[in-house]
């Protein structure tokens, strides 16, 4: 058999393979780790217009088989992001995708307009799902009509490629999906961080200092599946899964549900090169699987 | 910034609390500085999830080992205590910056508290190796807590043992006890670890004296290697307040700079 | 000190201690692993009105520090309860809470009726949150309306304690707790489990046989957590929370997140005397810290 | 219906897949029968999450032991291997219905597909005790896969091996086989484990030539002690179809009642 082919296309960006960091769980500084050239994109830290602290520490804390972080998008605004960190990812050969974060849909529209403007960014991505920046957990991902508008806004003002992250503490995520889809997105995240929260008995006291924050890591795997294949049945544009995947048996896994590319995230805390290592597993499965094409691997989960 | 998959040449309990393990680092070429750490994996399993941060307590670089010396505290650390000698463990590191020793220092004083002795060891190694005369006031809960003491005699580290059981380990008589050494030997640097209500002496002598200080912080970590602003903590940047990682930047900084 | 008091009350319903099985994860079989009789109360499997033949197999798979099931409710039906199982449970001392499922509001009701005529039944446990049903997920806890309409037509042919088990797979569990409050519930069982899916990479097959199923064990305890807290946030009546626990601590996490009792489930799988371990660490946790009463314990985190 | 916390005597790889496994029982008082269960702990962690219910392969009265006969097939399997000798493993049983071995039977024959034999072998051994002749049918798919074949020598059962490499495993040469160890033994009850397919054969025959037969059947568990409705099977009662618990109304069936 010849090398397995793990090209894929999301929603008009081609990867070289389907294996990118999760927002906020990539950095710089893994340069160190591994050659940032062998992902399939790159992801960093959600952004947003203006510098932000983040919240309280502790920010993170663990729980079984995964973490709960409530960083709270700490961020240095967009003007150091496009002066410092889209320039220094443009050296690598990977897209780069910019994650959004705002806090109002116009703000969303005005930082989707200033970040596409940069040649280096290949897509963006809105956070519309994360739970850590109001301290209640909302975001505009739980609400359809407000995913639609949202996006469409976006949609005005940029011909890049959209990936809309989509927040799985929802009822139907169907429906955001749909709603995300129609409003133009060219893909779909799913998803962010399970809403949750921790109490150490001994102190009293939440284990993280915002209170809530979003679940992360194994422990959430078999509820993201589960969306993606959700999502699968409805959407007719890409999936990027995302969420407790720490080997190449879970991106199969993710990708038989409907993925077509998946995220890692936690995965990197716990071994650093676990990107790496797993497009080198996916390529064995594909292997021994006599599998010549990612692609054909998408959605085929059996059901009977 | 890489894993490594290290042996365990002792994974020994040291007092009641405390555990003391030593690895091999022949197989590969280190450099490891005092007030640097690893990220340890404290099973081969996906349980606990973490890592764990823990301090260089010494590193010989003849030997090629480096140790550990660790407080059972949580799940983490209770079961790094089943980690079984010649078995491998899975350390990440070394991480974020360590300690300053500067070339012209002749004596310097450290302050730890409780498992900061951990973190400040090494430093007194590095110290003493280098000639210079080094001070350590070792402050814990009991005379139990009380750890490395032979060790940091043997390198002639002079020790000053306070606890809270005898009484004399509170702010003021520590404080006072800094004033008597200084009156007969003339400290170039401070160091310390492990307890913020003692750091705030340090930071306080340093900027009086005009001594520079430095401290080694902890937070809680998620990635140990700078990308998850887990582990920030404010510093103080001439009139401004900065941001950093502990992981990162840290876990040493400059007493003065940082917000006690 | 004196020996802890563990007693609790969930909404008119006096119980010696916390902590009470879950639904669907005990049974007459597990009286020869302990003494119901310590106990909080028993709550059989649910039961409906009809014999139910339950779903394809395999019914059960694990994910990292959890399990999915798609047991699908198997049942004898309604009569076979009243005649077999009821006059079993009413031996022992801890109330018996009857756990009641069925597929539509008018079939609710008349199960009720029906169940509420044993004077040994002392609540009914209404599971309108349960994933397995339909195969598709849904489930009539995920509309705030069905919720009240059907808390409602039940609360009209009983007097009896009502306790509303809620689904975590919701956008906002807070309305579906008012729904479910104002209708008439004595109290709330927060949550049911979470909709989940796994796949085998090697023979691409769900690792169930319905596709998708419920995940429970202490993967799932931060978002129950985090849920409770929310619903203790605008709930007047009890909350027993339910997901995850394994030991004392985790029960005493509940509490202090707001729950007055608490539901063991899978935890009986892997130990089967695991609920009277926990009542055992609890009361340890208890003199430990100087508690003379559970109830100082609810909802009593400590936010700043 | 207890757990157990019990020393481990031995765990040891005895072939390319395959490990046994015994325990001391000399502290615990327990009645196991052939074709009942356990159910494992593989760790003393909550990963894997589940326990794994594994047969009783070899129950010892005298010696006080019990043993397990194991494939290695996942995590869960593949962490007990890892299971120390002197350390305690946590068993939950015994849990089922074993088989039923009459006492007026003169002559048996086994069938057994690869790990069947661990469920089947202690049964061999209670009926040879018992001065029964025990035929056993040992099939696999390779020569290697073949286990327990000493052991079941040495207790006087007479061996068949059938391999897929040799090619006389199949559904026609094992019925054949069968017929011709019925034309100079006549065969007063038959047992299965391991295989539908080679089950069938069974069924036909027990049912043809009016000879009681049992099989031991498998399904995924979640509590193994008949809560959770997770491991059931269908099974014929007269005319009707009955849902059993494999854990609890089993594992042991009547041959004729299963559904194949
Ligand atoms: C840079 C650095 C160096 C360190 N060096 C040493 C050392 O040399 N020796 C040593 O004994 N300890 C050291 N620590 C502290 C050590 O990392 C924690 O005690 C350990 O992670 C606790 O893990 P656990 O699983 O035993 O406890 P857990 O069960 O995780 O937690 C027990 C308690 O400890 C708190 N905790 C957990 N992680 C941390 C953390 N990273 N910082 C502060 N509190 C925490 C928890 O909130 C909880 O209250 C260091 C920490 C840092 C950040
Ligand atoms: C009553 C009973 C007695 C058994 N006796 C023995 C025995 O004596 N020796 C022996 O080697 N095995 C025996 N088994 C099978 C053994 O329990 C499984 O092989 C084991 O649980 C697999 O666990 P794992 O973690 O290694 O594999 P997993 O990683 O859990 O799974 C690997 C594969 O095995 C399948 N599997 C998992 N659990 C079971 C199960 N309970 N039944 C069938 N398939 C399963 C999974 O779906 C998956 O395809 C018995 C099973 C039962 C129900
Ligand atoms: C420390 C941390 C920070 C995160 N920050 C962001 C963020 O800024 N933007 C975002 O969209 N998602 C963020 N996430 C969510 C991840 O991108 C990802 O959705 C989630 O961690 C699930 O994937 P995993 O289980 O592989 O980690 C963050 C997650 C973690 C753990
Ligand atoms: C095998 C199994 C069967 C279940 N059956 C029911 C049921 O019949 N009715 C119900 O309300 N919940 C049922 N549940 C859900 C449990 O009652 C409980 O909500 C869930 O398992 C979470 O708790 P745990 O993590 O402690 O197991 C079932 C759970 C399991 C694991
Ligand atoms: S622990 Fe992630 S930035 Fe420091
Ligand atoms: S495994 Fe629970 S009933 Fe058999």
């Amino acid at each position: 058999m010849k090398t397995p082919k793990l090209e894929v296309d999301i929603g008009g960006l081609l990867l070289r393979n389907p294996i990118m960091p999760a927002s906020g769980a990539f950095g710089p500084e893994m340069d160190r780790a591994f050659d940032f050239n062998q992902l399939g994109a790159i992801v960093p830290k959600s952004i947003t217009m203006e510098e932000r602290p983040g919240n309280k520490t502790p920010r993170v804390c663990e729980t079984t088989a995964g973490m709960i972080n409530s960083i709270g998008i700490q961020s240095k605004g967009v003007k150091h992001f496009m002066k410092c960190i889209i320039p220094y990812y443009a050296q690598f050969n990977p897209p780069l995708i910019s994650s959004l974060s705002a806090s109002s849909i116009d703000e969303f529209a005005e930082l989707a307009e200033i970040i596409a403007e940069s040649e280096a960014v290949r897509a963006l991505e809105l956070n519309i799902s994360c739970p850590n920046l109001k301290g209640n957990g909302l975001a505009f991902g739980m609400d359809a009509d407000l995913t639609y508008t949202l996006v469409k806004k976006v949609r005005s003002v940029t011909d890049k490629p959209i990936i809309s992250k989509l927040t799985p503490n929802v009822t139907s995520i169907q429906e955001i999906a749909i709603a995300a889809e129609e409003a133009g997105s060219n893909s779909l995240n799913v998803a962010n961080t399970l809403l949750a929260m921790a109490i150490d008995p001994e102190t009293r006291r939440p284990k993280i200092g915002n209170v809530m924050g979003g679940l992360s890591g194994p422990a959430v795997k078999p509820v993201i599946v589960r969306l993606i294949y959700q999502v699968a049945q409805v959407a007719k544009i890409p999936i990027i899964g995302c969420g407790g995947v720490v080997n190449g048996e879970d991106a199969i896994e993710m990708i038989l549900a409907g993925a077509t590319a998946v995220q890692v995230g936690t995965a990197s805390f716990i071994e650093p090169t676990a990107m790496v290592n797993i497009i080198a597993e996916i390529e064995k499965y594909m292997e021994r699987h006599q599998i010549e094409s990612i692609e054909r691997l998408r959605g085929q989960v059996i059901i009977d | 910034m890489k894993t490594h998959q290290v042996k365990i040449l002792t994974n020994l309990q040291v007092s009641d609390r405390y555990w003391h393990m030593k690895v091999d680092l022949s197989e590969i070429n280190l450099t490891v500085q005092p007030g640097q750490f690893f990220n340890i994996k404290c099973d081969q399993n996906v349980y606990p999830f973490l890592r764990r941060p823990l301090s260089v307590y010494r590193i010989d670089n003849e030997e090629k080992t480096l140790e550990f010396l660790y407080l059972v505290k949580g799940i983490g650390t209770k079961r790094m205590t089943n980690l079984k000698k010649s078995t491998n463990v899975d350390i990440f590191g070394p991480l974020g910056v360590g300690f300053r020793l500067r070339e012209e220092d002749e004596t310097i004083l450290l302050l730890a508290r409780g498992v900061g002795v951990a973190t400040l060891a090494a430093l007194a190694y590095a110290a003493a190796r280098n000639g210079k005369k080094v001070h350590a006031i070792l402050s814990a809960r009991h005379e139990d807590d009380l750890l490395a003491t032979e060790f940091l005699e043997s390198i002639g580290v002079i020790i000053y043992k306070v606890t809270d059981e005898v009484g004399n380990s509170d702010v003021t008589k520590v404080e006072a006890l800094i004033k008597k050494i200084s009156l007969y030997s003339k400290i170039d640097s401070l160091y310390t670890c492990g307890s913020k209500r003692l750091a705030k002496i340090i930071q306080k002598i340093a900027k009086r004296d005009n001594i520079p200080g430095e401290i080694a912080l902890e937070e809680h970590m998620g990635c140990a290697m700078g990308v998850c602003f887990a582990c920030v903590c404010d510093i103080r940047v001439g009139d401004k307040i900065k941001s950093v990682r502990v992981c990162h930047e840290g876990p040493v900084f400059p007493i003065e700079k940082v917000i006690l």
